[in-house]
């Protein structure tokens, strides 16, 4: 039916190289597999083996993150981190980075970057109560800058605005390195009972695997492939995704509903790479297989061939087990909320990810051949040339300023260092009527509603300390989190962290990689924060020149008295008092 | 009095609406779906904020079709009280229930802060709580506030003395005489774009939305709406 | 199958702030000619109908109903082409 | 003086959520017979041009700089009238 290549074309004419694998990835597949992958098997395999699915330069060095203490509920490995804040709550959360959508549609990109740390969020069965930002452009006098500027803000609020999450806290950085590659990190935080926690696994032999939300469409085909590509025009090849903030406060609500029910065995975010990934890494935490029938997933395009179905990445929709015979409970809550729940196939047992065409076989592949045997690279790293130098520069070498005042009034006019107000103003920082603590101060505060409780909430980072020590600067990232949660009166809890940096291919760039990681590590294991989720966003790159190493750090924080919150609000009278060394 | 919030989709201040409510009155109030058509049972009815449909097209332009507006209708005319905040009032102003129309904000972003905002009557059921031309601390949030009606309907609002709020600061929005919320001409029918239901508790920043929501629940009750 | 093209207007009293930032934009990018831009919708409906007519007649009971709001705007009905 | 009518649409393959809302509104209004709703922007430039080609050709360029995002966006220039 379709016309997609043979799999003796795909070898003969080594097609896998426009799908981002390599030969020697290529020959892995087809040992996995006994056999030559067809289309769309291979389409399966290039992306749940892209650097964005797999994590392939990353994983070895993310094992050293800290990642356990009493409070944690949930560590790294689902969709979210949750960590007891407790009277039998909790609070999910998660941050990930948006910045190659971003760089070519920036409203939009900024916008389904939201989207999607929401729907991780309250995949997990908690309710998203907040969002917070970390933004990196290039200097400000330039207009495109602006313009990144204007439209990724408004991207922002365009959708946490409409879906009604209060926008409470972030980050905003001007400097040379992101003028091609602006970073737009974006971070959910939600609240739930213990007993509702849900997680991302498809288990229970029969189970009906159901697709809700959005229909599917032709969008960002090979959006996480390209996400890793080096060359920006090759980025650009995934079409634009739109976000429709409208159906998301709609799946919000009925997912929400339908995980109240119980009969939801698990529950994954469509996101990156779409049914793919959602479909696969469900399997593989549960051990199990899945059959699907992608002529039964609903479509908003004619003629999608199956390849296209499964690497779609339409946005709003969400993959869902449920346990036999409750299909109809999902129908009916889907209905009620205005949206489809449509079952597409079944749990099995024997291993595999089986994908059908109008019950015709296209695809089979065993569930690890996709994700546990992922190549893993171990890249090798060198420390960039510039450190040394860097390592010879002391204090005593600057010449002390003639006029102190002066450099106050350039640091205060600084663009890194300016009130962001012109931001956060643009975002509903109130709705949900429990913010405390509003954007402005070091971190913001949530109340939470019917308890004497709060949670503090920031995010951090600074690429221009990383770059000039990756170990102390990753170290830095998670004190100053850790800090400004202390100026409003919140015990660090937790962190969350998205990882920018360049080409992991480029030694230096591995380097500040694994130094900021280790530095991160340490600093997360002295404060007692560990990682309980994040994100690595590697290729911010272009024309060969990286971006500064930009680890951020996303922290959550409890606050036990909502009465003893405090501001950096400074009043005549008060005595000012200098802490720390 | 029983008191209706009607949630449509794409509402999101429906339990912020809910909550003020109960925290307030220590009354609990009904959440009721859009798809209802008899709200008899409610001597006041509250249209929250948020993104009904999205605000696609126009904010409020889709709202204003369900069949809950039949009931809201019916309550505005038997003189029971609606109160249509931000999304609510632009539905209301979709519906024909209040005069005008709403623009996007003339800065074209969204604004979302606490402004000043003064009480242009206290001899409205709303207000009756406030003192003559006190000026509230309220939040705003919103992307399409610009109130826009023509001279004509300009004059007749401000000769019947239908403004009962205004921004006494910076207009935030554009907003034609600075209009921040106003009542239809028998008094019974309120559409503002500030959020009173924000503004209950010091530790949100505002308590000055309290006294509008006291005054509904006394009025309500005095002249006994269901 | 018909095919209308509606647009929907700012009546020309009612000021366009994104009109005015457009023009602003364009006089910044040296486009100094520019004496005016107003942005409206142009929405493109496709429906079943019998005759070109009575598709008119249906997209203009669209327009009043829903598609333009009367208090501020006006809309014009561009061209109802038969489609497919 | 010209006046010139662009017509700014999302391409084809872009998800519409606007017009698919509007298209479900138009249903629940009993207008079952619509198909399709996409709604674009519909934008007038007046301009100043020594003729009607050279203004065309202006306004082709804002198009491509400014008006549409080609990443998305596809634009048509409907007519260029002289006026006034
Ligand atoms: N992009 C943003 N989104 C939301 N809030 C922001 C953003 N940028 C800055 N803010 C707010 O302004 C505060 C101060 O920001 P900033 O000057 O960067 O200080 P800090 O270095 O303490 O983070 C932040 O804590 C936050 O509340």
């Amino acid at each position: 039916m379709s016309k997609d290549p043979t799999a003796q074309q795909i070898e003969a004419e080594a097609l896998y190289r426009d799908l981002g694998m390599t030969d020697a990835e290529y020959r892995r597949a087809t040992e996995l597999l006994g056999r030559r992958p067809n289309w769309v098997e291979l389409g399966l395999f290039s992306v749940m083996w892209s650097e964005h699915c797999s994590y392939k330069s990353s994983r070895r060095v993310l094992r050293r993150f800290p990642t356990e203490g009493p409070q944690v509920l949930q560590g790294p490995g689902e969709n979210a981190g949750v960590v007891d804040i407790g009277d039998g709550l909790a609070v999910a959360f998660k941050m990930e980075s948006h910045n190659h959508p971003s760089a070519i549609e920036p409203y939009q990109g900024a916008a389904t970057g939201v989207g999607g740390i929401i729907r991780d969020i309250f995949t997990m069965g908690a309710r998203p109560i907040a969002l917070l930002d970390s933004l990196r452009f290039g200097p400000p006098d330039d207009p495109r800058q602006r313009y990144l500027l204007r439209e990724v803000v408004a991207g922002i609020a365009g959708y946490g605005n409409a879906i009604g999450i209060p926008t409470v806290g972030g980050e905003v950085k001007f400097a040379e390195s992101y003028r091609e590659n602006p970073l737009v990190n974006a971070m959910c935080v939600g609240l739930m009972r213990h007993e509702d926690l849900a997680r991302g696994t498809a288990s229970g032999v029969g189970n009906p695997v159901m697709v809700v939300g959005a229909n599917t469409g032709r969008d960002g085909i090979h959006g996480a492939t390209f996400a890793s590509a080096e060359d920006p025009l090759e980025k650009e090849r995934s079409a634009v995704q739109v976000g429709d903030p409208f159906m998301e406060k709609l799946l919000v609500e009925a997912c929400l509903e339908l995980i109240a029910t119980g009969g939801v065995v698990g529950i994954q975010d469509m996101g990156a790479a779409g049914l793919t990934s959602s479909s696969a890494e469900m399997a593989s935490r549960a051990g199990s297989g899945l059959d699907i029938d992608v002529a039964l997933v609903p479509r908003r395009e004619t003629g999608m061939t199956p390849y296209e179905v499964m690497l779609s990445e339409s946005q709003e929709r969400m993959l869902v087990v449920m346990e036999r015979g409750k299909e109809g409970v999902a129908e009916q809550i889907f209905r009620k909320w205005g949206l489809e729940a449509t079952v597409i196939g079944r749990v099995t047992d024997d291993g595999m990810l089986r994908i059908r065409e109008e019950g015709r076989v296209v695809a089979e592949v065993p569930v690890p051949a996709l994700v546990d045997e992922a190549p893993m690279y171990v890249r090798p790293a060198r420390e960039p040339e510039e450190l040394a130098g860097l390592r010879a520069w002391r204090w005593e070498d600057v010449p002390r300023p003639e006029r102190l005042d002066e450099v106050l009034l350039a640091l205060v006019g600084s663009p890194d260092l300016a009130d962001k107000e012109w931001v956060w103003r643009q975002y509903d920082h109130m709705v949900q009527a429990s913010t405390a603590v509003r954007p402005g101060a070091d971190a913001a505060v949530i109340w939470i509603r019917g308890t004497r409780k709060g949670v503090a909430l920031c995010t951090d980072g600074q690429g221009r300390y990383v770059r000039l020590n990756p170990l102390v600067g990753g170290m830095h990232a998670v004190a100053e989190a850790a800090r400004n949660l202390v100026c409003v009166g919140a015990r660090p809890l937790a962190i969350t962290d998205c990882l920018n940096f360049g080409n992991p291919e480029k030694p230096e760039v591995f380097y500040q990689f694994e130094q900021a990681v280790e530095g991160m590590s340490q600093a997360c294991e002295v404060l007692k924060t560990p990682v309980v989720s994040g994100n690595v966003s590697f290729y911010n790159e272009s024309k060969g020149v990286d971006i500064d190493p930009t680890p951020v750090v996303g922290a959550v924080g409890l606050v036990e008295d909502i009465d003893q919150i405090c501001t950096p609000a400074w009043r005549a009278g008060l005595t000012v008092v200098l802490l720390g060394p | 009095m029983r008191v209706a919030v009607v949630q449509f989709p794409g509402s999101n201040c429906d339990m912020d609406t809910v909550m003020a409510l109960r925290d307030v009155t220590g009354a609990e109030p009904d959440l009721v779906w859009h798809g209802r058509r008899d709200l008899s049972d409610y001597g006041a009815i509250f249209l929250p904020g948020g993104f009904s449909y999205g605000d696609y097209l126009r904010a409020g332009a889709i709202a204003r079709f369900a069949e809950a507006m039949d009931g809201v209708r019916k309550a505005a005319e038997d003189g029971r009280l609606v109160i249509g905040i931000c999304n609510g009032f632009q539905i209301l102003l979709e519906a024909g229930l209040l005069p005008g129309a709403m623009l996007h904000n003339d800065h074209l972003q969204f604004r979302c802060a606490i402004v000043p905002v003064r009480v242009e009557r206290t001899d409205t059921t709303f207000t009756s709580k406030y003192a003559p031309g006190q000026v509230l601390r309220l939040p705003i949030a919103h992307g399409e506030g610009n109130y826009y009606a023509d001279d004509e309907t300009l004059e007749a609002l401000e000769r019947n003395r239908q403004v009962v709020f205004r921004y006494a600061g910076e207009n935030p929005n554009g907003s034609r005489h600075d209009i921040a919320g106003i009542v239809n001409e028998a008094g019974n029918v309120l559409g503002m774009m500030p959020h009173p239901e924000r503004a209950v508790h010091r530790l949100l920043g505002s308590e000055d939305g309290r006294a509008m929501i006291e005054a509904i629940w006394q009025a309500g009750r005095e002249r006994q709406l269901v | 199958m018909f095919r209308a093209r509606v647009y929907v207007t700012l009546k020309a009293s009612v000021l366009d702030p994104q009109g005015s930032a457009v023009e602003r934009a364009l006089h910044a990018l040296g486009y100094e000619e520019v004496r005016g831009v107003r942005i409206g919708k142009a929405i493109d409906v496709t429906l079943e109908a019998p005759d070109e007519k009575s598709a008119r007649e249906r997209v203009e009971a669209m327009c009043r109903e829903l598609l333009a709001n009367p208090v501020m705007e006006t809309f014009e009905i561009e061209a109802v082409e038969a489609e497919g």
